[in-house]
């Protein structure tokens, strides 16, 4: 056959069929990772569907005793109580208040941050400040509920005397300062990845860099923002232990954060830790707290998919 | 030939340029080749002067348009049929210019022949005749390159052996005269570098619309059939 | 039209970079703020833990009486768990990882994967918890072990795991994976001679992330019901106990403690001199923490160096 | 550095004068002189690293953006006489007088409006009416209105690279800049648009000065009045474009233009 | 399709039958017949999506890693008169038949020798030895051995970019395929490094035929024996590059030739 | 010219070999001048038959050259030096062919002169000695065209005038002949023939040498001062 092939020393031309036709071993070792491969893809799905099953299942056998309507419509949380109330709407505000006070430290405080370090700082300071807030960002939730407990409280309470020892305010400020790094982190990178050509076009422009910032980079790294928004939401709602540890159990319908409240979280640490039956009405009752947590984080998250979708980053 | 516009505006310009240049030159060189020989025919040789003064501005166009033809392959690439033109032109360039030269030939011989006053041999008219013939074919070789006409510069290609023979035919007409008369000999040798120039530019018509075939479809006819 | 004097120009010029000078004070006041906040939070734990932070503290079990208590139990358990929780969640995680990036095709199945995997990266810590009271505890019967522990915490990074592993896989050009199978590798031996070797520094960085965030975990282990109070270590295997020789495995159905849990049961004592202890256990917890989120930054900027496509 | 002479020399619409340029302590640009004509395309080549894009972002004080970068010399800008270079100017002020347009397509993800109008924005311009008759003339000039006219609000990083390019060009357009940059236009688009784009070039000097990069030596030939050879941060050779690619005087030139190593 | 006559026809390596091709639903190459004449060089040229790509990738499989793609019709590869495309052929011997060199460089990040043995070891060969002499003679063959023989052991991307297509160029060939694709070899590439490599395929025709895909078409001018001219899937014109570029026989093919709107 | 070598050693060879055809080419044309010369000058006139059919040779050299020329721009683009050689190849290929029809009239006029066997006028060796000088230009021309010497094509052109000027005075000489001796007029008009050819050979040579000066320099001096 081909003079070239046939010219090199240690190739022997095998026969033309042989060479082309496919080789069986090959096919089935290929096959067979294939397979296993997939099957470590699929634990993911199997762990949603344990989710979902373990909370829909226990959550039936709690909507089996108490009535939808109740649970969503009732201004008091007291299933441990004799005269037991389920009404959902007192943890979420506890949920949402601690959110709110979080969030509006942290996405301005965030983006701020993250526009500083990505067009303003120079190059020494970003490799310093970056690497820091991405630790800050893997400091444990327990050590800021210490934090918020024994630190912030105190502080606050010097300021607002009739702040309790426990407070929506000073759980949901930490918890902004804990979000703080992800979002700074996560808006830098998505403004870092914005091609310096799309800046130098606005510079050669004549614009100063606050304006380059806010009308150029700003808007190609939206879809980057609003991700990080979405996880600083996700973690707020989520968060537990600073809750459980600063804002106190106590269920209180309130939309004050001076106020002590328990959240979803918070609720079901407390009964965690207490020793409930499996099977009791009280032990279903976190599986419906959950399940209501896992909607609130899933309707979050929708939305922040549709936001990424919406605005992907064209340069 | 391509009806279709370059990307580039420009490029269309230069060629443009240079075929109109091309065209001009060819009509200035066919002017020059006619008065030459209305020169020598009418015997005003007036115009004489003009025609070799003239032949400056045709040298002129041959420099001029090989400087724009070697800018156009230099910024352009050209390739294809736009390649074909250029260096087709090139080619049609050298012929025009000798075409020029052949012209003002003729008017310094007419010139000389009328100044000896001897037009008895033989009749202008005849001489005339091919001229006419000749400058014909350089027209028609023109007008074949203006619209790329292969049918055109194939006849101009086929015209030219006629001229061939009756410049041959003119010479022994001439060499006879000379023999009747030994003393129109420097004049008759005169007419016959006169009737010379006539079949040159038979000649180089000729090689204008050779060039047009190879500019038109690529095919280079040039001593095709002459030899093995 | 108008053309813009000279002067004209220069104060749009001024006012511009005043809103510069402006915006440049605030970004550094927020940063400051910021940092200033956790090094008050480092700095008043270190202030209020610097007595405890004795070597008897890391080898005492939890005590009643404040001063006597220590971690041992906590950080061996929490060794124990982490141990768990890498061993599940690397190989899974990676394997994950790999089908997606290289194998799966664009189909149903895999847009579910990917969904459910984008989606399981934001649920609540709290309800893996959840999940593995109702699946681990109760229908598997591993009860409060650390088993149980080590695979919820597994499941809970196994997103970041896997998702990690993606981006890593995602930087290697697909003019690699093209350079290799068009001189005739199978999918498989691309896998193995290209796309893990390179994507090895991502993946270890986004494992080393994974595993400092299970070290703090606390809401799902509280969930699961571990114990707060526990005097003794888990049965080394092969040592023989009361209860006749260990087997090698035994230790996994241990029942066990963690750090997080520790400092949380300690801040919840009404004794102010738990606090004590909670603050020492906190900064033993963050040293942990941050000195492995510290090797995996350095990791990644050190290594994605070494690496030129 | 040689010189052709020619009899009749345009106006000097810029000049470079000793110009010598550092990244930090690399030298990148070595004395250079070099004239820009008013009104006339002029190109720079040379191999890659040679320091063509270099100088080029010398003129509206692109490395003013990172530090560590060092001028020295002066690039005088007529008719006024500014040195572009001096440290009083402002490097703000030389950008809104010189336009630049990028090797690669970098429209803003804005509409299509918004990115011609940036400019204008940025002066502080606010006036609708005005707004919009820049814009239009701006695209009308980048030869893109009619592709754009009935989409002016669509997002710009929708449409196809040339198209883009060409919006670019209307961006840096709408502000009346005196001398426009270019710095390789079209390396990231295919032949047609490429065509597009030259055919523009040639079209715009009617209006404004072109200082253009390109490491694609046909495209100097096609496009520039002048060309400017360098090679190793030294400018070899500046010419008339037909000069430089049919008798360069300098070996090296002729070397690189014929293609050959040195 | 206009096909120029040649009398001296060389064998033939290759031939494209009938061969259609889809991503999904979209056709990208229609009815497209054309031979591969053995060692020579065979230059794909055409605008922008004409899918002269596609059509190279059909030569060594390469559709078959992405989900949705189909093949029509046949690519016959002689001798054996094999059809590459058939479901029974193995696309990864076919790969082990037909070498490709990318758009840019794309060496493994390992040692330059590892890059050229990839393919050995893949085939299972251990043989230092037999590797020694494999990886020389490919190193030889794409002109680079002199530059990196007392570097084997540094990494393959620390090489610069026209090294490092040469790497890669060797890296097909150590495996002795057939024949060898290039998909735009030097459109990442400098002037210079471009030079060496339409070098190293005017030489390496003596050994392997050649298929390259090239948007610009002075390189297959300068590169090819024969040029195909491709335009929205299909084969407009195939010949003799000469013909090709002097006389094209398809207004179509002129009209690109020649940089003209059609 | 320029002496380093091009990134692409197909493009030197490419035009190595086109300077080498035209060298050899020039070889051919000059060895058939020198032949029909020879042929003229000693009567021998058995090579004629071979100088005629071997102008095929030096046509099919044109037509090869020039599609080379062609091909080397359509796949080169060359620029600088190596546009205006090959630029000024396909010139210089044209004056070489002129020169090869040129030495094919003058074979065919040798053997009519000797078949009607009258050499007495002029003195054949007067012929000889300016077509030698023709030849030598041509010689040094394709010379300075192999060196690109500009020293030695200008001499060329300088040569020129020399032959222009002893052509005239042959012709004059040959009418005198022919008016002294009417029955050598048909001869001699066959010999003025010959005196135009080697004349035109020289003119030729001239504009290789021409051609040779803008290659090397880029200046294009042809007609220079010669008007205003």
């Amino acid at each position: 056959m081909n003079q070239a092939i046939s010219a090199s020393p240690a190739y022997e031309a095998p026969k033309v069929s042989d060479r082309l036709a496919k080789n069986a071993m090959r096919n089935v070792s290929e096959r067979l990772i294939e397979f296993l491969l997939f099957s470590a893809a699929a634990v993911s799905v199997l762990t949603t569907v344990g989710i979902v099953y373990v909370l829909v299942s226990e959550s039936i056998h709690f909507f089996q005793n108490v009535s939808i309507v109740d649970f969503l419509t009732d201004n008091q949380w007291t299933p441990l109580f004799d005269d037991a109330h389920y009404g959902i709407m007192v943890l979420i505000s506890g949920t949402l208040v601690s959110s709110i006070v979080a969030l509006a430290v942290a996405i301005p405080m965030g983006t701020i941050i993250a526009i500083y370090l990505s067009e303003f700082a120079n190059a020494k300071v970003r490799e310093i400040a970056k690497p820091v807030l991405e630790l800050l960002g893997g400091i444990p939730t327990i050590v800021f509920g210490y934090f918020a407990l024994l630190i912030v409280t105190p502080l606050l309470q010097n300021i607002f005397p009739m702040l309790p020892g426990f407070s929506l305010l000073s759980a949901g400020l930490v918890m902004g300062i804990m979000i703080v790094p992800y979002i700074a982190s996560l808006s830098e990178d998505a403004m870092r990845a914005v091609p310096m050509s799309m800046r130098e076009g606005a510079f050669a422009m004549g614009s100063t860099k606050l304006y380059t910032a806010l009308h150029v980079v700003v808007p190609a790294a939206f879809s980057g923002l609003a991700a990080s928004y979405i996880l600083g939401i996700s973690r707020a709602v989520g968060e537990t232990m600073i809750l459980a540890v600063a804002a106190g159990m106590q269920p209180n319908l309130t939309w004050n954060p001076m106020e002590p409240a328990a959240t979803i979280t918070s609720y079901i640490v407390q009964v965690a830790l207490g020793d409930l039956p499996h099977g009791s009405i009280g032990y279903q009752t976190i599986f419906a707290a959950g399940l209501t947590l896992l909607l609130i984080t899933l309707a979050f998250n929708i939305l922040g998919q549709w936001l990424r979708r919406r605005f992907r980053e064209a340069y | 030939m391509n009806e279709s516009v370059h990307l580039s505006k420009q490029f269309d310009e230069d060629l443009t340029g240079l075929r109109t240049h091309v065209l001009e030159m060819g009509g200035l060189v066919e002017a020059q080749a006619r008065a030459a020989i209305h020169a020598y025919a009418s015997g005003d040789t007036a115009a004489v002067k003009d025609i070799v003064e003239n032949d400056y501005r045709v040298n002129g166009f041959e420099k001029i348009i090989d400087e724009e033809t070697i800018h156009v392959v230099a910024k352009r690439q050209p390739t294809a049929s736009d390649l074909r033109l250029v260096m087709g032109i090139t080619k049609i360039v050298t012929d025009l210019e000798r075409i020029g030269d052949e012209a003002k030939k003729i008017a310094k011989g007419a010139r000389r022949v009328h100044e000896h006053g001897q037009l008895t041999l033989p009749r202008a008219t005849d001489v005339r005749h091919v001229a006419d013939e000749a400058i014909a074919m350089l027209h028609q070789a023109l007008d074949s390159f203006a619209r790329l006409d292969v049918v055109k510069a194939a006849e101009v290609i086929h015209a030219d052996t006629k001229v061939d023979t009756e410049f041959k035919a003119l010479v022994r007409q001439l060499i006879t005269y000379m023999m009747e008369d030994p003393r129109t000999i420097t004049t008759a040798i005169d007419i016959v570098w006169i009737c010379r120039s006539v079949e040159r530019i038979g000649d180089h018509a000729k090689n204008v619309a050779e060039h047009v075939i190879y500019i038109a479809e690529g095919r280079d006819i040039r001593h095709a059939g002459k030899e093995a | 039209m108008k053309a813009l004097t000279t002067e004209q120009i220069r104060s749009v010029i001024a006012r511009g970079k005043l809103k510069d000078s402006i915006f440049q004070a605030v970004g550094i006041f927020c940063l400051v703020v910021g940092l200033l906040v956790i090094l008050l939070l480092v700095g008043d734990m270190l202030l209020r833990g610097i007595d405890r932070l004795s070597l008897d503290f890391f080898t005492n079990f939890a005590s009643r009486r404040a001063a006597q208590s220590g971690i041992l139990s906590a950080w061996v358990g929490t060794i124990l768990v982490m141990f768990v929780t890498a061993l599940a969640a690397v190989p899974l995680g990676v394997a994950a990882g790999i089908y997606l990036e290289e194998y799966a095709r664009r189909n149903w199945v895999t847009e579910i994967i990917e969904i459910n995997i984008t989606n399981l990266a934001a649920v609540p810590s709290i309800v893996y918890g959840l999940l593995s009271l109702g699946i681990f505890v109760y229908a598997f019967g591993f009860g409060q072990s650390i088993l149980s522990a080590g695979l919820t915490l597994a499941l809970l990074i196994l997103p970041i795991v896997i998702v990690s592993t993606r981006e890593a896989i995602r930087a290697i050009p697909a003019m690699i994976r093209e350079g290799s199978m068009a001189v005739g590798a199978t999918r498989w031996q691309t896998c193995r001679y290209h796309i893990i070797p390179y994507a090895m520094p991502g993946i270890l960085t986004g494992v080393i992330i994974g595993l400092a965030r299970a070290i703090g975990e606390t809401a799902p282990i509280i969930t699961i019901g571990a114990l707060t109070f526990i005097a003794f270590l888990p049965p080394v295997p092969f040592s023989t106990t009361g209860e006749g020789t260990a087997g090698l495995f035994d230790w996994v159905m241990s029942p066990f403690t963690v750090m997080p849990i520790q400092i949380f049961n300690w801040t919840s004592r009404p004794d102010p001199a738990f606090e004590v202890n909670a603050a020492a256990a906190g900064f033993v917890l963050m040293a942990m923490v941050l000195s492995m989120n510290a090797l995996a930054i350095w990791l990644r900027y050190r290594l994605r160096k070494n690496i030129k496509w | 550095m040689q010189q052709i002479e020619n009899k009749e020399v345009p106006p000097l619409k810029a000049e470079a004068r000793s110009l010598n340029f550092f990244y930090s302590e690399v030298q990148a640009l070595k004395n250079i002189n070099m004239p820009i004509y008013d009104k006339k395309v002029t190109a720079l080549i040379g191999p890659s690293g040679c320091g063509k894009s270099t100088f080029l972002r010398s003129f509206n004080r692109m490395h003013d953006l990172y530090p560590g970068n060092r001028y020295e010399g002066e690039i005088r800008f007529f008719p006024d006489n500014t040195n572009l270079l001096s440290p009083e100017v402002d490097p703000i002020e030389v950008r809104m007088r010189v336009g630049m347009v990028f090797q690669k397509p970098n429209p803003f993800p804005k509409t299509i409006f918004e990115n011609v109008a940036y400019g204008l924005r940025v002066r502080g311009e606010k006036n609708r009416r005005v707004l919009d008759d820049k814009v239009e003339h701006a695209l009308k000039g980048a030869a893109i209105w009619n592709e754009v006219k009935d989409r002016l609000q669509d997002l710009a990083p929708n449409l196809s690279g040339g198209q883009q390019q060409r919006l670019c060009i209307a961006r840096a357009l709408a502000t009346d800049p005196e001398l426009l940059l270019f710095d390789e236009p079209t390396s990231a688009l295919d032949p047609i648009a490429t065509g597009a784009i030259e055919e523009l070039v040639h079209e715009l000097k009617q209006r404004v000065t072109i200082l253009i990069v390109t490491h694609n030596m046909q495209q100097a030939a096609r496009v520039s009045d002048y060309t400017a050879y360098m090679y190793l941060g030294e400018m070899i050779e500046f010419g008339k474009t037909d000069d430089i690619f049919i008798k360069p005087q300098d070996k090296r030139t002729e070397d690189y233009i014929t293609g050959r190593l040195s």
